[in-house]
């Protein structure tokens, strides 16, 4: 039971009153909107300011200094937009797609380990309940181009479902060599097996981040990133926006709010695809070097906490900088060329990855490098 | 016994399981689209595994029901996918997917 | 003696033999082998004849086992040999001397025929089988000897085998001679039955002593049975009533043969049969009276014939039958003695009568009286000849007819006058007498006498050559009677120079018969008959000559008012009493090949069609009708009406089979339905 | 020195089968060379025969099939010596005789071996159960010879002749199996058989009926031999027969096959059964004298030449069968020496009719269309004409020549039972149609004006005279002293009569 | 077990039953596909309810993220795109159903509830720790132990319907 709800009894003990499921329910709510849209937003200003600065302009300055509050302009505009069904759409399917692919986004939050603590749930099934409800995406977008009515979104949108089913399979095998390291699908788990582990008791537990347990792993990490990036059409992947062939792909039809949850959900589900990338490879909310945990019965848990959620912030947003920083410099892959690169490219490699992490830990006894490396030196 | 309680137990489960298998039932013989014979099918599956499960919680208190569910899960995967290759072939064949229509085999 | 009888008959035989092999291929074709071998048997039998005549009697036998079958009782043999005794003598020697000449004849008569060879190959045979048949000592070789003759003259009237008429009359002749063969075979084989032999001298001691009398064949007294056989076999050879028809036919062989075999030889060994057999005959008490008929018949309606006939050898042949009739009358009368002389002196006169007719026919070249007449000045020799033996034909004294006719007819009066039942045999034998003078004389006038008819052949006509006419004048001679009683023929009269061989002959073979002495007490009426027999045929002859004279010499009387006066008597002797058609038409064509074409038909058509193939028919019916089973029934009903339920029921299934995969899907949910409800609801 | 005279010809067939095809005169000269040897061999029988003893003689007894105790006895008595004598004399002559036959010659020759070991083994078998076999295996070849050489409808005569001779063989089949079941010591050996007569005073339950066993076995063999003999009802596959069969294999048919009839009725039927055949002997010669009037009247309205030979030797048969009904020394030897001599004078008749039919191609006395088939042959063909003259004579019975004595014995015989009288007389009319109808042909074709259609036919060729020489000289000789065939048979024929004395 | 958590199960149960309700009856086939994905998401929670979190997570992947995609797809591929709405339940064919649910309805209830009741009773408090334990680690140790023939089985079957699915869908 241990971090399960642990965000959760905290505020419950913070609160006191009511039931413990009434506060899960809260908790989840305050992750979301406290991280997600301010996030969403923020993002929409960093991306158009980045990809501003890669092409020597200078992006949006007007609204607010430097144009941050730019991202808050925008909001209002999709708020203020007329957000009307095309003739002959099937409205109820209509206005269901957008809810469906922000739901999906959005669920993941609930396994994302913040901080020790800040821990949505710590689920035992963890990593496969974020896949789980990624998978809800593809047929949001599916329902939503279908109910559009309209060829080039139908386009679009099978386009975009046939990507991100068929990217499934390298994300997925790619998350497997993290869980053959750490043993477990816990999240939270797997990211305290990352800590740093110096002491030398414990023998075999010289640690660090899993992408650089074995080579394969560190393969693995390139691979979830790529294979997440084509979850949320982001380029190279991004052919269903496609504006040159397709308008906007699948949500062309969408105006007003409807648009704009569209627009929330992608830029969620980058995050929680990076947030993903750092639990399992980078750490998580593990600094590279410092074992915080080991120090925490002198540090505060708050503080530990907010440390964690620090580090594990930085480096998520490290990602979405290099996701951002992609947008401007590969070009768009063909359908057929995305394709084949998933299924003969990607899929091969994390086999090879999956399996050479198999045979490492069955080799080395689940040692990594740097134990096999200092472990000798050490004792 | 409330209605809480009630969903929660064994009984729960084996209604909402019957329910959804004679609908599935339902849908298998009286859809006459091929997909939504293929829907039916789908439920029935689920109303299997949700009494398996629920026996392996309530009576047999072993995780076997589940890797039945497991499997059923997976094979029922597979089987959605032939049938909707099957179903993908019959329509660029007769140009339809009505199952009344795919009677050649009739009489 | 015996010997010197078996070189006779085979000197013949190696002639025959010798001719049918080489005799085409020997000089002048073989003609002096026949007639070296005749004259050497005429060389053998005169001494035995010498004897004869020296000592008054002559026997020898010889006798060999032919055939000998082992049987239960002891073994079943068949002797067969050579007989000589006074009988046998004279006929050898009659037989032989007349062979001979005809021989001579035929050399001129045959001259350049083609088979010329075969000619004399026939006669030798024919030779062969007379003499055979006259020295036989028993009936079996006789029998033989018999049907060898028979086969001779079927040869040689059939000689001219490209004229239809000879070929039928050569059938005629061996068929109607076979009808009496199987007659005496039947008698031969009752002598078997009845005597185990056939030999004569075992023969007439068994009739002597009475053995056969008890024994019975086919319910007839045995000796009954083979007296009728042996008549029957007379009858066919001799040309006897019922079976004459085919003498007059055979007349279209070559006159020598006519002369040899249907006037010397063959018809005389019918006679001689009954001379042979008269002890049986006579034994069997019934017998002789028919054979008395059958002769008187025989003679009095053959004359009759002879008076209407036109060709010359016709004549002759229906004279000859009568002739015939005396004999065998003779014999019935008891008179077998006076019977063989008629038949000596018969052969002799007759043979010169045909011979004459043969050098007349070879000179004008037709047989037609009517288209002869005049030919006295052209051939004086055969006119003469030809007198001579017709004198002696009519039974005038001073001539053999008149000897042996005249103890004939003597003794056929005796029989009448003793049996008075029977006189009719004596008035027919005296009325055959004087038609015989008739119509004998006839045939001198239209040929020798009056104008000649066809001036053409009259011409031609002309002497024969010596070789013809000598044979004439030899058979001439004979007829006289100085050779067998006395110059005048009357014993009367010649009781200085009378000839008495021919008694003692008689009285030998008497002797040798055993025959039961005749009853003395009759001799008295054999005396006046003897007598009475005298004057009348001295009367007939007389006034036969008389007549004839008068219708056809002086002409008064002219044959066609003649002919008209009695014209129903003529056209009945005209068409032979209508013998030839009733055996030709309705016995032959109607009865028997009418019948044959039936019984083939019926043969064909009844046994063969329905009896033999009808079975197949019936099996076909039988097959068809199990065919037709076969295929309605059980093909029909039973596999194509199993096939058609199978069809059925597969149809009443099919309809479940809607194609539709929910339709199948209920069913078996139903029946999931039913299982449950059955399973957990019963219980 | 039997076996070997009745193997030599089988022996000879092997070979032929062996020879090329085409070289027909090989073939001919192999057959005749394997028919001469019997014919030598049989001299040496002949001659070796001892005249006296009535009993089996040249025995050859091997036990053939343990089983059933049948075994291959062979040997030759008075009753079957003529007959050998007669077949080896036949086959041979056929053998010259066929020499012209072109088609299949192979087959034809190959079969008529098989016909001569099939009718030597019938008369030489003295075991009922090879009797059989050989009475068979004639059987066949006969089928062949007529099927295939004969004439326009050979193979319905080849067929009629076939089932009609299976139907007879078939019941000398049952008498074969009767007498082996009811013998006591079971077995086939008829001499045994006609020492014993163990049938005499069975009887049998047929449907109910008692009925004495001899007597039906006699029916039964009776019938069966009838057929062959043929005797009146049975008579009609002979014309057809001989008809449609080729000059040698008719000459073969008429010659010996009529003849194994009444052997084997002398063998089996009068030997074994002596009270029955005494209690048939009246039912016997009414059907002989129906065969000699019936054959004569049919043969005199017959068209065909070949034909009306054929009812004459029906006719001729009837002799034999009177002869047989006489139970006398002289009926019985008469009948004996009828079969022989009927055997040479109708072989010569048909070897002449051959050599006519092989010139003329038909056999028409008097053409369907009523014109006249011949007509005075004997100016074209004298030689012929002569031979035939022969023939024709000794047929009919003119004494001097065998026909003659044959029926002289036979009616002799016959005339001294009494109650065989009656049908004696009537026989007798048998001699006189017999004359005319051979006689009344004689004139039809050979005499008369000469028809034109055989103006050119060539006289006989030297193998024609050759084929019909030996047939003429014992005619002749047998005509005057029938002795040595009488002395052969007489002797068993007196044993066999003892029977019924 | 909250009485919370207890709603939220009901509330799964009422989503499933009426979304399986949409699923047969619903006459546009792509709506009854949605429905379909509601169903699933239902059932998932109950299986988290019933203690089976890692079924669970693998029934939303497999049924959520997998069938309901294909269904979708296959949807598209088969209806022309202004021929939505399909006329699709058979009317005539209700007697049937009248009849099957009168006949099988009772039966089957019977059957589950003797069922139920047939097998032994468990602790409520053993079942509830049994509920609550992590079965990630139990599954993965009993598939590669007890249940590796199906385990081996299943991936041999995945192939197969892998290739044939691609097999049949190629274009010719």
């Amino acid at each position: 039971m241990a971090n399960s709800a642990l965000f959760a009894h905290s505020l419950q003990d913070w609160i006191g009153i009511g039931p413990l499921w009434v506060w899960a329910a809260v908790s989840a709510v305050v992750i979301l909107y406290a991280i997600a849209l301010p996030f969403a937003g923020i993002a929409t200003y960093v991306e158009r300011k980045v990809s501003a600065d890669m092409q020597d302009r200078f992006g949006p300055n007007r609204v607010g200094p430097f144009g941050i509050l730019q991202f808050i302009a925008d909001f209002v505009k999709m708020l203020a937009k007329q957000d009307f069904i095309p003739q002959g759409a099937d409205r109820i399917l209509f206005s269901l797609a957008p809810i469906l692919v922000l739901a999906g986004a959005c669920a993941a939050f609930a396994v994302l380990p913040l901080s020790k603590y800040f821990l949505g749930a710590d689920m035992n099934i963890g990593i496969l309940y974020a896949l789980a409800v990624t998978t809800l995406i593809a047929p949001g977008l599916l329902l939503g181009s279908w109910a559009s009515q309209n060829k080039w979104s139908l386009l679009g949108g099978l386009r975009a479902a046939a990507q991100i089913i068929s990217y499934e399979i390298p994300v997925a095998l790619s998350i497997f060599p993290a869980i053959l390291i750490s043993g477990t699908l816990q999240i939270g788990q797997i990211v305290e097996t990352q800590g740093w582990v110096w002491s030398a008791q414990a023998g075999t537990d010289y640690h660090f981040w899993n992408a650089f347990h074995n080579p394969f792993c560190f393969l693995a990490m390139f691979l979830l990133f790529v294979g997440g990036l084509a979850e949320t059409n982001r380029i190279p992947f991004d052919l269903p926006e496609a504006e040159s062939e397709l308008v906007s792909g699948f949500s062309t039809e969408f105006s007003g709010m409807r648009f704009g949850l569209y627009a929330l959900a992608e830029f969620v589900d980058i995050f929680v695809m990076s947030s993903i990338v750092v639990a399992l490879y980078l750490g998580g909310w593990q600094l590279p070097f410092i074992n915080i945990d080991q120090l925490s019965d002198s540090i505060p848990t708050l503080l530990v906490a907010f440390i964690q959620l620090g580090c594990f912030l930085v480096k998520v947003f490290m990602l979405v900088f290099v996701v951002m920083w992609l947008r401007w410099t590969l070009p768009r892959l063909r359908v057929d060329q995305l394709m084949a690169a998933c299924w003969k490219g990607l899929v091969p490699l994390a086999l090879v990855n999956l399996l050479g992490t198999a045979v490492w830990m069955w080799a080395f006894n689940g040692r990594s490098i740097a134990q096999l490396v200092l472990g000798p030196m050490v004792n | 016994m409330n209605i809480l309680d009630w969903a929660v137990s064994l009984e729960g489960y084996l209604c909402v399981g019957a329910i959804l298998f004679f609908l599935g039932l339902a849908a298998v013989l009286y859809r006459r689209n091929a997909i939504g014979i293929l829907l039916g099918i789908e439920l029935i599956l689920n109303a299997a595994s949700i009494n398996f499960i629920a026996f392996s919680k309530y009576r047999a208190v072993a995780i076997d029901g589940q890797l039945v569910t497991l499997f059923i899960i997976l094979i029922a995967a597979a089987e959605a996918a032939v049938a909707l290759a099957i179903i993908l072939r019959l329509y660029r064949l007769r140009e339809t997917v009505d199952a009344g229509e795919a009677s050649i085999m009739r009489n | 003696m015996a010997q010197t009888c078996l070189w006779i008959v085979c000197l013949p035989i190696l002639a025959f033999v010798i001719q049918v092999f080489f005799g085409k291929r020997l000089p002048r074709q073989g003609d002096w082998v026949s007639l070296a071998a005749i004259g050497f048997s005429l060389l053998l039998a005169i001494p035995i004849f010498g004897r004869l005549l020296s000592e008054g009697h002559v026997f020898d036998t010889l006798s060999f086992s032919w055939l000998s079958l082992p049987q239960t009782a002891g073994a079943f043999q068949i002797i067969i040999g050579v007989l000589v005794n006074n009988f046998t003598a004279i006929m050898l020697m009659m037989v032989t001397l007349c062979a001979g000449l005809i021989h001579l004849f035929s050399v001129g008569y045959m001259h350049g025929e083609d088979r010329y060879h075969l000619f004399f190959a026939y006669i030798s045979l024919f030779s062969a089988a007379m003499l055979g048949l006259v020295v036989s000592d028993n009936l079996l070789t006789f029998f033989i000897f018999w049907e060898l003759m028979g086969l001779c003259s079927y040869l040689l009237i059939g000689f001219y085998y490209k004229k239809p008429e000879a070929i039928a009359a050569s059938l005629k002749a061996f068929m109607t001679t076979r009808i009496g063969d199987v007659g005496l075979f039947l008698g031969l084989c009752g002598l078997y039955a009845v005597f185990g032999t056939s030999q004569f001298e075992s023969i007439y001691a068994a009739v002597a002593s009475g053995a056969a009398e008890s024994k019975t064949l086919l319910g007839m007294p045995a000796l009954t049975f083979i007296g009728f056989m042996v008549l029957m076999g007379a009858i066919g050879k001799s040309a006897q009533f019922p079976l004459h028809v085919w003498l007059p036919d055979a007349m279209e062989g070559p006159t020598p043969v006519s002369a040899l075999i249907h006037a010397a030889t063959m018809v005389a060994a019918g006679v001689f049969l009954l001379i042979r057999m008269f002890p049986v005959l006579e034994a069997s008490h019934t017998v002789l009276v028919y054979v008395a008929y059958v002769g008187a018949v025989t003679a009095f309606l053959a004359a009759l014939l002879a008076i209407v006939q036109v060709d010359i050898k016709k004549v002759l042949a229906y004279s000859t039958i009568s002739q015939l009739g005396y004999m065998v009358m003779g014999v019935g009368v008891g008179a077998f003695a006076a019977a063989f002389l008629h038949l000596i002196t018969h052969a002799c006169f007759k043979a010169c009568l045909f011979l004459c007719s043969g050098s007349v026919i070879h000179s004008v070249h037709t047989q037609d009286m009517r288209e002869m007449g005049g030919l006295k000045s052209k051939m004086p020799w055969t006119f003469a000849c030809m007198l001579i033996a017709t004198l002696s034909i009519s039974g005038l004294p001073f001539f053999s007819g008149f000897v042996s006719k005249d103890r004939v007819l003597a003794g056929a009066l005796a029989y009448g006058m003793e049996h008075t039942g029977h006189w009719l045999i004596p008035l027919l034998g005296f009325a055959a007498a004087g038609i015989t003078a008739f119509y004998m004389f006839r045939l001198i006038y239209m040929t020798f006498f009056g104008s000649a008819r066809d001036e053409h052949k009259h011409h031609h006509a002309h002497e024969q050559p010596i070789v013809m006419v000598l044979p004439l004048v030899v058979l001439a001679t004979l007829s006289f009677a100085v050779w067998f009683s006395g110059p005048t023929g009357v014993d009367a009269f010649d009781q200085v120079f009378s000839v008495h061989w021919y008694e003692h002959a008689v009285a030998g073979v008497e002797k040798e018969m055993a025959l039961p002495a005749p009853v003395e007490h009759h001799e008295g009426i054999h005396h006046v008959a003897h007598s009475l027999a005298l004057i009348f045929s001295l009367v007939l002859a007389g006034a036969g000559i008389f007549f004839s004279s008068l219708v056809y010499l002086k002409g008064w009387i002219s044959p066609v008012k003649l002919k008209s006066f009695f014209s129903p008597i003529h056209t009945l002797l005209w068409n032979k009493y209508y013998f030839d058609h009733l055996y030709i038409n309705i016995i032959i064509q109607k009865g028997l090949l009418g019948w044959n074409r039936f019984l083939a038909a019926f043969d064909d058509w009844v046994i063969d069609r329905i009896l033999v193939d009808g079975w197949s028919r019936i099996v076909l019916f039988i097959k068809s009708i199990v065919g037709l089973f076969d295929d309605l029934v059980i093909d029909r009903m039973l596999v194509d009406g199993s096939a058609g339920m199978t069809a059925m029921g597969g149809w009443a299934v099919r309809r479940i089979q809607t194609g539709k995969v929910q339709h199948y899907l209920i069913a078996s949910l139903a029946a999931l339905g039913f299982g449950l409800f059955y399973l957990i609801g019963m219980r | 020195m039997l076996s070997w005279i009745t193997f030599i010809p089988l022996i000879g067939m092997g070979i032929i089968l062996l020879l090329p095809r085409n070289n027909a005169n090989l073939v001919r000269w192999t057959s005749l060379i394997s028919t001469t040897i019997p014919l030598l061999l049989g001299f040496g029988l002949f001659a070796k025969f001892d005249r006296g003893s009535a009993a089996a003689q040249f025995v050859e007894r091997v036990p053939w099939i343990p089983a059933f105790n049948i075994e291959y006895f062979i040997g030759v008595d008075g009753l079957s010596v003529a007959m050998v004598l007669l077949t080896v004399l036949l086959c041979f002559i056929c053998v010259i005789a066929s020499w012209r036959i072109s088609d299949a010659v192979k087959g034809y020759h190959a079969m008529f071996l098989l016909l001569e070991t099939g009718m030597l083994g019938v008369f030489c078998a003295l075991d009922f159960f090879l009797f059989f076999i050989f009475w068979e295996a004639m059987l066949l070849p006969m089928y062949f010879l007529i099927g295939i050489w004969g004439g326009r409808d050979k193979v319905y005569a080849a067929i009629k002749f076939f089932l009609y001779t299976l139907f007879g063989s078939v019941l000398m089949l049952l008498v074969l199996l009767g007498m082996y079941y009811y013998s006591q010591p079971h077995g086939f050996d008829l001499i045994q058989l006609a020492s014993t007569r163990p049938f005499a005073s069975q009887t049998i339950t047929l449907l109910g009926w008692q009925l004495p066993l001899d007597k039906v076995f006699w029916v039964l063999l009776f019938v069966g031999f009838a057929i062959k003999v043929p005797i009146w009802p049975f008579h009609t596959w002979l014309p057809w027969a001989h008809v449609e069969a080729p000059t040698a294999v008719s000459v073969v048919l008429a010659g010996v096959l009529l003849k194994m009839g009444t052997y084997g009725m002398l063998r089996m039927n009068f030997a074994i059964l002596p009270e029955a055949t005494k209690w048939a002997c009246n039912f016997l010669a009414i059907l002989a004298v129906i065969n000699i009037i019936y054959g004569a009247f049919c043969a005199m309205a017959q068209k065909d030449l070949k034909k009306l030979v054929a009812y004459s030797s029906i006719s001729h048969m009837g002799y034999v069968l009177l002869g047989m009904a006489s139970f006398t020394a002289a009926g019985v030897n008469g009948a004996v020496l009828q079969m022989f001599n009927h055997g040479t004078s109708t072989a010569m008749l048909f070897l002449l009719v051959g050599v006519i039919y092989d010139r003329v191609h038909h056999r028409w006395i008097v053409k369907p269309d009523g014109s006249r088939g011949f007509g005075g042959i004997a100016a074209v063909m004298p030689v012929y004409t002569g031979i035939m003259g022969l023939a024709v004579f000794a047929s009919l019975g003119l004494p001097g020549l065998s026909g003659f004595i044959s029926e002289a014995l036979v009616f002799l015989g016959a005339f001294s039972v009494p109650k065989l009288q009656i049908y004696v007389v009537i026989g007798s009319l048998g001699i006189i149609l017999g004359a005319a109808y051979l006689l009344w042909m004689f004139m039809r074709i050979f005499l008369g004006p000469l028809n034109d259609e055989c103006k050119a036919l060539p006289d006989m060729s030297w193998r024609e005279r050759l084929a019909l020489l030996p047939l003429c000289v014992l005619v002749i000789v047998l005509g005057v002293y029938p002795m040595p065939v009488l002395d052969l048979m007489s002797a068993s024929i007196s044993q066999l009569l003892t029977l019924f004395s | 077990m909250t009485t919370g958590l207890k709603i939220v199960l009901l509330l799964a149960e009422l989503l499933c039953v009426s979304s399986a309700i949409l699923v047969t009856f619903h006459p546009n086939i792509l709506h009854a596909a949605v429905a379909l994905l509601f169903a699933f998401l239902g059932v998932a929670v109950m299986f988290v309810y019933a203690g089976a979190d890692f079924i669970a997570g693998v029934q939303v992947i497999v049924y959520v993220g997998g069938v309901t995609v294909l269904v979708l797809f296959a949807v598209m591929l088969t209806h022309w795109l202004y021929k939505v709405t399909l006329r699709d339940v058979r009317k005539k064919l209700i007697v049937p159903i009248v009849l099957l649910v009168i006949l099988l309805v009772p039966a089957v209830y019977k059957s589950l509830v003797e069922l139920a009741s047939s097998s032994q009773n468990i602790a409520p408090e053993r079942v509830a720790e049994f509920a609550g334990s992590a079965k990630t680690a139990l599954i993965g140790q009993a598939l590669l132990g007890n249940y590796l023939l199906p385990f081996e089985a299943i991936t041999i079957l995945l192939l197969g319907a892998l290739v044939g699915a691609v097999g049949l869908a190629r274009p010719k």
